[in-house]
């Protein structure tokens, strides 16, 4: 029996779901692999009380998205968080890097209080347990269709841990480094083909930081070739305002 | 008093809900509830380099990243005064226009067309109407390759940097994309026929229309604002001189008004100010489609869209001719960082979308203010919501809530946008 | 071995000729660096490059390759056919030839690897004499002079290029496509001579004195620690790499789920994962002990097997290491007892 | 034999990483973890012509999850099927252990170097594994089973964490009542149905007598486990070349190309998965 899939957005831009339907050549073989059982953005019906997978979508912003989360939790058994947004808070976590509380004020004024139960920007991980990560901003369709196929089939995700100097060196670019531009690439977790870089802009580091970078030492690559060290941590507040830093 | 709430409205961007309050079955109050968590854009672009802007601005939408893109991108030039080459400004509205056939098609076949066919998603359809099912995934897919083309990927653009492209399409690339453009004319025009055999109900808002013109193009990119009834033009960067945003108490997404009236912007204003300006065949569609302009039916906007899909798909088969014709660069020139506030217009598929930056001598933004087209309909939504209720209140609860939605649906709205 | 004089001017034709019946790849510039990649115009070519971004070894052996397709419900191939079309590799540094011998061991003999085999079969090499750089250290393996593995090989002379065809196939190609002309007693002093000079530009020296035993002795010295500590885990010195070839193999599902590709990608030692197995053990744990495998397999692993160091020298790894480790350095601070 | 046949045999051939389709004919619940599984090649060919030596190993294959070096349990005296003992660890061992009887898998092989049964042959053994090292050493045992009269006393010493861990006790019960099988069996943690030895396996050496000038030895368990065996089997004065290891590493081809499993200077897959222990000795890294 196909597995009942609920896809559910919390803060986002919804650029990840987006993303799921733009894999037009396939969508209808992918949609055939499950019971699509919610989907608000392309789909009318409410939540239903119990589905299998629950593929989040967006940053926990609220009181309400952690109770979200929570019953998501309790019915699915497989919980898969899709994007940066999801997965290390991405560019929402921003918003957490300095006084969050004062941010209201500067778009609202005044104004009535409309953001109910509002809390500082964080991942999907750091409220419940996450069994699979597609990290990204926004995903690559293939790869989600990869993770939702093993996670429905029960195999481990098989996605890269390491970061993204080696691909992209298998993509003949010339390193930023050695063009005096920070890059994050060096502790990015990979995954992605370098495609920034293969376009001309350096890795901004939206998959997150690989479990295996070694920060410090990056840090030291960054003043080797003439740039601040902390440039390094600079940069990765974009997408990961949320990690702890590593000192 | 009894209250009527439709949660979470599918198959819009976003989540808002519908509030109708009725007493002793007359329509007293319907207000649209954008629950959208705010995720404070403006704040967060505050103390970040200005190169990162774009970078963070096209995240305010998945769905019209490239044009909150290319808007914050002509925001920062014109605070470091950056003039764009030619060529960069032409890749450019190609860029747009890809977002504009993936936009639209997938507003009019995934979220609207299932309410004229009485179906909960499009899903169904690709069994009991695989054709249509493929036309519409055709457009989009067009839109999204041609998106990637330019920009390396459908959803959140990577090579479109301060001053121009990091990195530029290949001429047999774009001209293959020409081919497939000027093949797409066919789908576009089923799909404006299509939509003009959905009944659409008789409904005029009261509200104004804003758009940008360009004296001789149709403006997507670049022009001044023009107000239909009011019949000014004016400078886009002056836009905090005549829209007025405000708060209200029960929505993360602020109102805005014109003079004191609310207003609508997106397909049907556009087609309302530049319908002149049409390529050939979308004049053909439009005239032949027997919508005379200017309209005030909110639910032609959906129409509207699909003429614009026709013009899009042969504007942009001539737009690479010229491309492919002309010489030139998209490198971004060397420039000078320096202290300055630079504001800048677009047309996004929703309509006009306004950003504004000021950015100080180290190139650290410090300041932000950004106004989506949802943000700008959504007070003349709610108008129209209170409009429309009463005259279909009689209806069966289902239907009252369909129809409610339909016009909801019409504007097309993206309320994560919207709030930001 | 056969040899023949072609003038400098002349070497256009025989790109050109040699596109009419094969593909032909070489060195043509990105970026300010360099890049094997195929070519149309003679023009293109540029035979001054110091060394590609990428070796040679991916023509042979791509960063990424399908080796079968397979139907999922009985468990059963549907394809594995090894396609490889005529080529000519053209320009090669004698580094790079020598490297391709070393991957040669490892694909051919017992349990011979079939898409590489195919794709060296259908390859004619053709080599070009090179110049010293900053960070190749050929020198010290005896790369930088190249015997056979080549099909002809082209000896810069300033105007003219000296020709040595090892290879039917090379005597037959530059006859066909390229006026040339026999060796006159001048053309051989002058080649001894440039020969020589080449030799002599290279001034790098590293003591490679027993460089196995000193691997073993020095196991458990605290400069693996030291360059552990300074090692990203990135892989790119194995990426970039002509004499790399270990790999992953993944399998991969179509979107319907009913059939998929068995494909084998670019691996590194450097990466965690690599000798990890089952229940949470992992023999290569930490950074430094990555970085010692590293060298201890290319020094003294594949030389226990083949006689030889598994490196050519080329200096890839050195150039695109962000944290500067590199052969050089390593086997200095192995002598020495100190990280420089 | 049909067409298609005929092309796919010569593809195998010229392909050693086309694995042959193979089915499973019986499956046996050991553990909650363990399975034995009896598999046969469906090419006759090809079924005919695998010979192996206890110590192989083969690649199994379940398309769209991948592959895995596994032992071969079976002992080569038995013709026409290979048992394989797997432990549900991951992705492809876990998709074989939801397979049933009939389904078909790939195989290829058999791969690496096997113990020296030849050598073997006119002297005591003692073969010590510990865990899920007794899958090829069981093929060991029932190889000198079928040849018997050939060897001197034969001592298996067998570690396991706890009882319900303990495999192949079918066959360790028809041993026990054996005299010419040394079966002693040990675990970490016993329970009140456990009659046998208490504590790791080292602690049986206490109990066994072992000429050192005519003895075999031969170990397979987890990485722990071989410093401290190969310490008692040397307090035994044990010759260091007469004592033979069984190494698991990563793979990825099996046949000394993708590089996951060197040890030291030498390849598992090829040099190994059974190496010589003073082969072993001088793998850095390895024990
Ligand atoms: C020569 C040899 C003989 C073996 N014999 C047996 C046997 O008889 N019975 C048995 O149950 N197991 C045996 N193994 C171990 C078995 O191969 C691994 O447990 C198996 O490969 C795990 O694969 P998987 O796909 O099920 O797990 P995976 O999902 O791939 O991974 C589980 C973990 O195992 C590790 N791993 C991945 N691939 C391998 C690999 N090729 N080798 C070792 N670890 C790996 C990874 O670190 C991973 O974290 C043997 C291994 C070798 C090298
Ligand atoms: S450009 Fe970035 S990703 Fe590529 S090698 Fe350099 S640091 Fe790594
Ligand atoms: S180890 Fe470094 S120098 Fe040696 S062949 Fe490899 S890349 Fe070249
Ligand atoms: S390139 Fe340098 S930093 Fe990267 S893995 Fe190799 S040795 Fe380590």
């Amino acid at each position: 029996m196909a597995p009942r899939v609920a896809i559910i957005g919390l803060a986002s831009d919804f650029g990840c779901q987006v993303q799921v339907t733009n894999m037009e050549d396939h969508l209808l073989d992918v949609l055939g692999l499950m019971d699509l059982a919610y989907w608000q953005l392309a789909s009318s019906g409410h939540l239903p009380e119990e589905y299998d997978v629950a593929v989040i979508e967006g940053a926990v912003t609220t009181a309400d998205h952690v109770a979200t989360l929570l019953k998501a939790r309790e019915t699915a058994a497989v919980v898969i968080a899709i994007g940066s947004c999801a997965v290390t808070g991405g560019i929402p976590a921003l918003a957490g890097t300095v006084d969050y509380d004062a941010r209201y004020g500067v778009v609202y004024g005044d104004g009535a209080a409309v953001a109910r139960g509002r809390q500082v920007p964080k991942p999907v991980s750091s409220v419940i347990k996450v069994d699979y990560h597609v990290p990204g901003c926004p995903i690559d369709p293939t790869e989600f269709v990869t993770v939702l196929s093993r996670a429905i089939m029960g195999l481990k995700d098989d996605m890269p841990q390491d970061p993204m100097c080696a691909i992209c060196k298998t993509q003949e670019n010339v390193c930023f480094l050695d063009r005096g531009r920070a890059c994050l690439g060096l502790v990015t977790r990979t995954g992605c083909t370098a495609k920034c870089v293969t376009l001309g802009r350096p890795c901004t580091g939206c998959r997150g930081i690989s479990p295996e970078a070694n920060i410090p030492a990056a840090r030291l690559v960054y003043a080797e070739k003439g740039l601040d060290p902390l440039e390094l941590d600079r940069l990765f507040d974009l997408y990961n305002a949320a990690r702890e830093v590593v000192v | 008093m009894s209250t009527l709430t439709v949660e979470h409205v599918a198959r819009i961007e976003g989540h808002g809900t519908i509030t109708v309050e009725m007493e002793s079955g007359v329509v007293s109050d319907v207000r649209m509830d954008i629950i959208e968590a705010a995720r404070f854009f403006e704040s967060m672009v505050v103390g970040r380099r200005f190169d990162e802007v774009s970078l963070i601005t096209s995240r305010i939408c998945g769905i019209c990243s490239p044009n909150h893109a290319l808007t914050s991108l002509k925001a920062v030039e014109a605070a470091f005064g950056i003039e764009v080459s030619e060529r960069t400004a032409l890749l450019r509205k190609l860029f747009v226009y890809g977002s504009y056939l993936q936009n639209h098609a997938t507003h009019l076949y995934v979220f609207a067309a299932p309410d004229f066919v009485g179906l909960p998603s499009v899903f169904p359809l690709a069994q009991t109407h695989p054709d249509i099912v493929e036309r519409a995934l055709r457009i989009k897919k067009t839109g999204n390759d041609l998106t990637t083309l330019i920009g390396g990927r459908p959803v959140h653009p990577i090579t479109a940097v301060v001053g121009g492209f990091s990195a530029e399409p290949s001429a047999a690339d774009l001209r293959a994309m020409a081919v497939r453009l000027e093949a797409l004319v066919a789908d576009t025009v089923a799909t404006a026929e299509l939509f003009q055999s959905f009944e659409v109900p008789a409904f005029e808002t009261s509200g104004e229309m804003l758009a940008l013109v360009e004296d001789d193009d149709y403006a997507i990119y670049d022009g001044e604002t023009a107000a239909l009834d009011a019949g000014w033009r004016r400078s886009a960067s002056e836009y905090r001189q005549f829209i007025a945003e405000k708060v209200v108490g029960h929505s993360n997404a602020k109102h805005s008004t014109v003079g004191d009236r609310t207003f609508m912007v997106g397909s049907l204003p556009r087609i309302n100010l530049s319908a002149g300006k049409l390529m050939p065949r979308a004049a053909e569609t439009l005239a032949k489609l027997g919508i005379a302009a200017p309209s005030r039916n909110t639910f032609v906007n959906n129409v509207c869209q699909a003429v614009e899909l026709v013009d899009a798909a042969e504007r942009c088969a001539m737009y690479i001719d010229r491309l492919l014709g002309m010489g030139g660069a998209t490198l971004p020139e060397p420039f000078t960082i320096k202290a300055g506030s630079g504001a800048a217009a677009s047309e996004a598929p929703r309509g006009t979308l306004y950003h504004a930056y000021s950015i100080d001598d180290d190139g650290i933004v410090v300041g932000g203010d950004v106004i989506t087209p949802t943000a700008q309909n959504l007070g003349n939504l709610e108008a129209d919501m209170r409009a429309y209720a009463p005259t279909i209140a009689h209806l069966p609860k289902d239907e009252f809530i369909l129809s409610m939605e339909k016009l909801v649906r019409a504007y097309d709205p993206c309320l994560s946008c919207s709030v930001h | 071995m056969f040899f023949r004089v072609i003038d400098k001017e002349r070497l256009p034709d025989l790109i050109t000729g040699l596109g009419t019946e094969y593909e032909v790849i070489a060195p043509v510039e990105k970026d300010g660096r360099f890049v094997y990649a195929p070519v149309v115009d003679p023009a293109e070519v540029r035979l001054d490059y110091d060394t590609t971004l990428l070796p040679p070894k991916k023509w042979f052996f791509p960063a990424e390759e399908t080796l079968m397709r397979f139907r999922v419900a009985d468990n059963e191939v549907l394809d594995d056919e090894v396609f490889a079309a005529p080529r000519v590799l053209f320009g090669l540094h004698p580094c790079d030839i020598n490297a391709l011998l070393l991957m040669d061991n490892v694909f051919t003999g017992r349990y011979a690897d079939p898409y590489y085999m195919r794709r060296r079969e259908q390859t004619l090499l053709i080599g070009v004499s090179c110049t010293p750089s900053d960070t190749c250290f050929c020198n010290v393996w005896d790369t930088n002079e190249v015997h056979w593995g080549f099909d002809v090989f082209l000896t810069d002379m300033g105007d003219r290029y000296f020709a040595s065809c090892r290879t039917v196939k090379g005597a037959e190609i530059l006859d066909r496509f390229v006026e040339n002309r026999t060796v006159s007693d001048e053309d051989t002093r002058e080649f001894q001579r440039v020969v020589h000079d080449f030799k002599e530009a290279f001034d790098r020296t590293v003591d490679t004195t027993q460089l196995p035993v000193l691997l073993d002795a020095k196991f458990d010295s605290p400069i693996w620690d030291e360059f552990g500590e300074k090692c990203l885990s990135c892989g790119a010195c194995s990426m970039v790499c002509p004499t790399c070839y270990c790999f992953d193999v993944h399998d991969r599902l179509e979107p319907d789920q009913k059939s998929g590709v068995r494909v084998r990608t670019w691996d590194s030692c450097q990466f965690k994962e690599f000798a990890a197995v089952a229940h949470g053990q992992n023999f290569r744990d930490t950074r430094a002990s990555r970085v010692k495998y590293r060298y201890y397999h290319k020094q003294w692993g594949y030389l226990s097997k083949f006689e030889r160091v598994l490196c050519v020298g080329c200096g890839r790894c050195a150039r695109a290491c962000p944290a500067g480790i590199n052969p050089v350095n390593v086997i200095e601070a192995l002598q020495t007892g100190e990280v420089r | 034999m049909n067409n298609t046949q005929v092309v796919m045999t010569r593809d195998i051939d010229a392909n050693p990483y086309h694995p042959w389709p193979a089915r499973i004919t019986s499956i046996m619940d050991l553990t909650d973890k363990e399975k034995l599984f009896e598999l046969r090649i469906i090419d006759e060919d090809v079924r005919e012509a695998f010979e192996f030596q206890s110590g192989q190993f083969v690649e199994l294959s379940i398309f769209g999850v991948g592959e895995a070096p596994i032992s071969i349990s079976s002992a080569p005296s038995k013709q026409g099927f290979i048992e394989l003992c797997v432990r549900d660890s991951g992705d492809v061992t876990g998709a074989l252990h939801a397979k049933q009887c009939g389904d078909v898998v790939g195989l290829r092989g058999p791969y690496g170097r096997g113990f020296p049964f030849e050598d073997m042959k006119g002297h005591d053994v003692l073969l010590v594994a510990g865990g899920l090292g007794i899958a090829p050493l069981k093929s060991l045992i029932n190889h000198i089973h079928d040849e018997r009269h050939e060897f001197g006393k034969v001592t298996i010493l067998y570690g396991s964490r706890n009882p319900a861990e303990v495999l192949f006790r079918y066959q360790f019960d028809m041993w026990k009542h054996r005299d010419d099988f040394d079966l002693i069996l040990t675990v970490d943690q016993p329970d009140d149905t456990w009659d046998g030895e208490t504590g790791l396996v080292t602690k049986l050496f206490d109990q066994i007598d072992v000429d050192p000038d005519n003895t075999y030895g031969a170990i397979c368990g987890p990485p722990v486990m071989y410093k401290y065996v190969i310490e008692e089997m040397r307090k035994k004065n044990m010759d260091v070349d007469r004592i033979y290891v069984s190494f698991e590493r990563r793979m990825k081809c099996g046949i000394g190309k993708c590089g996951h499993c060197g040890v030291g200077h030498q390849y598992t897959c090829v040099d190994g998965p059974v190496f010589n222990y003073w082969e072993a000795m001088n793998l850095q890294g390895a024990i």
